[in-house]
């Protein structure tokens, strides 16, 4: 089935990586390559010391990856916050989307400027970035079709048990997908109008997002107060006060869930595998609302690494096996025939 | 564990073997045995009785049933893991060698510096100031450092070693030291130079203490090789195993893999603890 | 073999200024002779055996066996410790056998000789025993043994039967005569008990309080086996313990707290 | 550390205060001081040296020279770190604050359990297969599956909680099973009944085995937090700085957060240490 | 108070069967006699006292103090130990008071009574000294002290000497006598020592080797205090030692290894 390879060379071993120490690891030789998201793959290829085998597009085309998630409880209780984060990041999106169709405007160097700060990479590294990833909000049918797509090959590697679905009361994948997944509330934010008065200014919204990942760079510039005419970020214009969760931000989606589920997070930035691995086997009380980007990964390589046949008994890092990219992986491999390793 | 000196005390077991309700004959001793048999039976009925109840109580997933880990436990020794594709034996083989490989090295380097450091003055001036720096760093702070500059293979050995390398330098300086100078007195009445008093004495009266820095330190290392190998592994490892299924979220297989961890630590430490009983039997030191 | 004590002094440091262990010790031990050390509590008796056996190092004096000088420890002088001191994981036999093992005595001749001093004390069968499988007068018998086995010219004893009960006490120190009848070793024999050194001795060095000198000296001519009961015996006895009793009551008055 | 029962032995102190190059007069003993002040001193200068030498030679990011580390050190106490917006200050407390609620916690179960198991043989029989089940997990085994079940804030005390009350509990019986029973044997000719042997004989005889406990467990007390806090931790720590650290490449900043815990391991174990000799002193254990 | 035991017996479980520490003991002790109990080691004596203390219960057999049987420990016998047994987180004073305290006297009572006996045994100016600041001979006394000031009718000494050197234990001997003078409390008193036991008692009981029987009984009926070396005193003793010696004799082939 899924795991299955036809030779015993094919394998391919995989390591959990941080993607920030990806790029070492490489120079250090312990990996051949790593499978990771922007701006590492970026920062990877601009060094000089890997190549881009192929970006995530060549092997999923567009892929969905990360998703705005909402608990649920806070959702019940601040369902106007949420609208207003959420229509605060269709705002930030758009604009970014704006301003990189004019590489030459002031925006443009103030939006690497602000990338790079909070990537810790340097500017053309944001920009090559910005080159290889879709940022987005919308929820399509597309990308529905994909979270079934994942959801079912979670349950045939049985990282999700067949029972669980049931047990937590959804009759199939179509069904889960359907009910975890909601695109009413994008809907409804696009009519919120900016606001002078901070809705919760005593009781700021919990932001939870992943440490210098470029992926969700609609959350900030929404946060930077230099950008917006005045001293207020985006989140002030629209009347929301907010704060970076407690322990955040966080390494991966993962541990970004384990914080939703010791209620630290109201509404955060992730990947959508980890909101789906959580949600149905740890009963993380989540709801996608909003998508962030498609595509914007990439497996970068040793440089002498070409060809498929150039993977047999090599090491690649991925960011850790609850990851879209870790997914990504396996399925790319193993539809070409490698049996996959942990190394 | 420390324990005090006792002192001379007469060959009384301990103070319950005197008082009144645990005075038994033969025939009582069995029925004595027996409760403790039932009682013990008992307490681990009521155990697995909390915690299903609890589980079921608490309706989280992040105590499931005992039935359920019992069946994931079983499972993680027959079937290959989709994700590493090892199973349970390959990854108690992993953390197994590494706990080995950082052990191996703790012995070749603690022993023959706490016989030096406990033997030779100068030597103990030396050394143990730079001992003092590191000693006081628990091995496993050093996780991310040397995970990140000796690899995922090097580093978690690494912090084996660290783990086990100080207590086990401990016990052997404290034995040299502990040695009871009429010993070595009697030891040069009979003709003794320096290096006999080494051989001789020194390193046959140490051996006991040795054993007890080994038990120890293995217990430590356990605890070292599961934090490593949260931070970092190949090769997978029982530890690596843990997180990952924390981090993909069966919880059931986190459990099995405690269970896993529990009984490994259990069979080094009471191997160990037999060995050592042994050996310090052998050199006379009851 | 003649042992010589001259001038013998000994001092301790102490955290400010030192302690005089022993004064003055002028002592002269015949070959062959069996000569008991008495004395108040921390008198340096047992300071003086150590400095013999070489244990210790004499602040000032000299001690000379059969006229030459000696420092350090050797195997020409031999002792048995208050506490037994056997090496916990050897055997009878490798015990015996210690100083023999130094010296690479080949084995069957450490064999033969280690078996001949094991028969000696009464311990034939007990040769592949552990210390702690064994009594406190069988240990001292070995600590005995292993002094002998050494073959030295003096066998320095510090109140070897201290920790043994009285019985046991009076059996062994039966044997020791028996012993030292047949080897004729010189034996200088620390002891607290008057009674002990009255059975055993050829003469009673009697050592003062500390800083200690020789106080007196007693000689005792009777024939072994001596009779406990007998009035010369009583006598000396008591003569020996008024005198004692006076030093340890200026002592007592002196030291407690 | 385990300690060997030492039996009576006179007050000599080593085997080396007889050896004869360590018979040192009044002011040789100065002179011996004075050299091991000298040799220290070597020592530390050597181990600088060493690793400002290594530092050089290996030219790597992982290795940074003491010089760096040391001002980093000083920084780390001064400056707000831009990512958190803590010194260091407000790490240690974070991390010792931790160990206190996680220590007090252990201390106020482990002690009641260890009298009950030492006194009671039910109680004993009772409880024992419940905490041999659990004994040999290692605390930090049980991270992933605590920060999540329990929180960020909770799962970390609950590590250092499972790391301190095992060693306490095991001393705690010790210490009870260790009373010579003489002593129980004294109190009841002067007329004591069961609960004043408790109260007055096993209660006061305990303090010592107890502190003894809380020496060791407060060691891997710190094990466990460090740990925990590279794992998950909310409101700062000093692992917590570590892992950030680490994870934006500013090694020497990991040094400086490795010497903090090394200080503060040194100062609680030290500390509680000294405590440890007092209490065991006026308590007659010497 | 008179005290009797009768028809007393002990026995032990062990792996296989059981080991008969007393087959049989019939014993009376008047009130304020000085009693003391001889034996070969192993024989029973401590088993003796422990039953009469109520530590240990007897298999069979009484034992009545003033023609009431009793059981169970209680105040009304106080017992010194060999090993001191000295509360060591306690001081002199809180020692000596300990019993006290459990009845729940006074605290100024308590003072007082605990003044009297640390002065009756010679330790004032030590009130608040911790057991390991004193000597063997000091400590033993703080037994006696705590034993007396809980004013039991009988006294219980399990070789109280047995470990100290041999002048204290001359002097220790004196005081007791001196004390038990004063008190005139019935006391039994096991030691090792002939000699001890010769200085001390009105009666020494004999004890046989187990399965052990009162042997025989000694009357001495000389004023105190006695002089060793008197000839009566040596014959006394040689006799005493021989019935013993023959006894250990006896053992030694049959319980070594
Ligand atoms: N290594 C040492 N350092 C300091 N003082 C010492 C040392 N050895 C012995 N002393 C002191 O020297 C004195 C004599 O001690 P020694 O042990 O020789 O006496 P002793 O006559 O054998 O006493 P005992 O009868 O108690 O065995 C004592 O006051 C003792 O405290
Ligand atoms: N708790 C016990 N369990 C089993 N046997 C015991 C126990 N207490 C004593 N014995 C045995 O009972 C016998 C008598 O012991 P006891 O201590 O009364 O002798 P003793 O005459 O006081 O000896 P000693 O002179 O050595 O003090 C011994 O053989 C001893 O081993
Ligand atoms: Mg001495
Ligand atoms: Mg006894």
């Amino acid at each position: 089935t899924f795991m299955q390879g036809d030779s015993d060379e094919k394998v391919v071993y995989w390591v959990a990586v941080a993607p920030i120490d990806q790029k070492a690891a490489l120079a250090a030789g312990t990996i051949d390559g790593a499978i990771t998201w922007e701006p590492y793959a970026s920062d990877a290829l601009l060094s000089g010391s890997a190549a881009i085998y192929k970006w995530s597009e060549d092997i999923w085309e567009d892929h969905p990856c990360c998703v705005v998630a909402v608990d649920q409880d806070y959702l019940a209780e601040n369902e106007q916050i949420v609208l207003r984060v959420l229509k605060v990041h269709q705002v930030a999106t758009d604009w970014i989307y704006e301003t990189i169709q004019d590489t030459s405007s002031d925006n443009y160097t103030k939006l690497l400027d602000l990338g790079a700060e909070f990537s810790q990479r340097n500017t053309s590294v944001v920009a090559s970035s910005l080159e290889h990833m879709i940022l987005t909000y919308e929820i399509t049918s597309e990308f529905e079709d994909w979270m079934e797509l994942i959801t079912e090959k979670y349950i045939d590697l049985d990282l999700i048990e067949n029972a669980t679905l049931a047990t937590r009361g959804y009759d199939s994948v179509e069904d889960f997908v359907d009910q975890y997944v909601n695109s009413s509330y994008l809907a409804m934010a696009e009519d919120i109008e900016p606001s002078e008065e901070i809705l919760n200014e005593d009781d700021p919204v919990r932001i939870g997002y992943l440490v210098g990942d470029l992926h969700q760079f609609a959350r900030v510039i929404a946060a930077d107060d230099t950008l917006w005419g005045g001293n207020k970020s985006l989140f002030e214009i629209y009347g929301v006060a907010t704060v970076t969760s407690e322990g955040g931000p966080y390494a991966n989606g993962g541990a970004e869930m384990d914080a939703f589920a010791t209620g630290l997070v109201d509404i955060g930035y992730l990947g959508s595998p980890p909101a789906i691995l959580k949600h149905l086997n740890a009963g993380v009380n989540t709801l996608i609302v909003g998508q962030v980007n498609t595509v914007g990964s990439a497996i970068f390589v040793d440089p002498e690494i070409t060809s498929l046949e150039d993977f047999y008994g090599k090491t690649i890092a991925t960011p850790g096996p609850s990851s879209i990219q870790h997914l990504m992986f396996l399925d790319y491999f193993t539809s070409n025939g490698f049996t996959v390793k942990a190394k | 564990m420390d324990v005090k000196g006792s002192g001379k005390k007469k060959e009384r077991a301990s103070i319950f073997s005197q008082w009144p309700f645990n005075k038994f004959g033969n025939e009582e001793k069995w029925q004595q045995l027996f409760k403790t048999l039932v009682i013990t039976i008992i307490s681990l009925v009521a155990f697995l009785i909390t915690w299903w109840g609890l589980s079921e109580l608490a309706d989280t997933d992040y105590l499931p049933d005992p039935e359920t880990v019992f069946r994931s436990f079983i499972d993680t020794f027959q079937i290959r893991d989709p994700l590493t594709g090892r199973n349970m034996w390959d990854n108690i083989m992993a953390s197994l060698t590494r706990v080995m490989w950082g052990f191996a090295l703790a012995f070749a380097t603690a022993v023959p510096l706490g016989l030096a450091m406990g033997f030779s003055k100068n030597a103990d001036d030396f050394s143990k100031p730079v001992v003092e720096v590191f000693r006081p760093i628990p091995p496993i702070a050093w996780a991310p450092i040397m995970i990140l500059a000796l690899g995922v293979l090097l580093g978690p050995i690494v912090l084996v070693f660290i783990g086990v390398f100080f207590p086990l330098l401990s016990n052997v300086i404290f034995g040299v030291r502990s040695i009871d100078p009429i010993l070595s007195d009697a030891a040069r009445t009979l003709g003794a130079k320096r290096s006999h008093l080494f051989l001789k004495v020194i390193l046959p009266s140490t051996i006991p203490y040795i054993m007890t820095g080994i038990r120890i330190g293995l217990g430590i290392g356990w605890m070292c090789i599961v934090a490593a190998e949260f931070i970092a592994a190949t090769g997978g490892g029982v530890g690596q195993y843990i997180v990952f299924k924390a981090e993909v979220g069966r919880y059931d297989q986190v459990y099995a893999g405690l269970v896993v961890i529990a009984i490994l630590g259990l069979l080094t430490t009471e191997l160990s603890g037999y060995i050592e009983r042994r050996v310090s039997k052998r050199m006379g030191m009851l | 073999m003649k042992l010589t004590l001259e001038k013998l002094r000994k001092t301790f440091p102490l955290d400010e200024g030192e302690l005089v262990a022993i004064e003055n010790i002028d002592l002269e031990v015949e070959s062959g002779e069996f000569v008991c050390l008495l004395g108040p509590s921390g008198c340096g008796k047992t300071t003086v055996l150590r400095i013999i056996a070489g244990l210790d190092t004499p602040t000032a004096g000299s001690i000379c066996l059969e006229g030459k000088s000696i420092s350090g420890s050797g195997s020409d002088r031999g002792m048995v410790f208050q506490e037994f001191a056997l090496f916990p994981w050897r055997t009878v036999r490798k015990n015996v056998e210690f100083g023999m093992e130094l010296k690479r005595v080949p084995k069957e001749e450490r064999h033969r000789i280690s078996q001949k001093y094991i028969d000696l004390v009464g311990l034939d069968g007990f040769e592949n025993a552990h210390p702690y499988e064994l009594s406190g007068g069988m240990k001292q018998r070995v600590g005995i043994a292993r002094a002998l086995a050494n073959e030295p010219e003096v066998l320095l004893m510090d109140e070897p039967f201290g920790a043994l009960d009285a019985q046991t006490r009076n059996l062994m120190q039966k044997e020791l005569l028996r012993i030292w009848q047949e080897t004729k070793k010189t034996v200088i024999f620390v002891t607290h008990s008057v009674d002990e050194a009255c059975f055993l001795a050829d003469r009673i060095v009697i050592m003062s309080a500390r800083p200690s000198t020789v106080s007196e000296i007693y000689e005792i001519r009777w024939p072994r086996p001596r009779d406990r009961a007998s009035v010369e015996f009583a006598n000396l006895r008591k003569q020996i313990l008024a005198k004692l009793e006076r030093m340890v009551r200026i002592e007592d008055d002196g030291t407690q707290r």
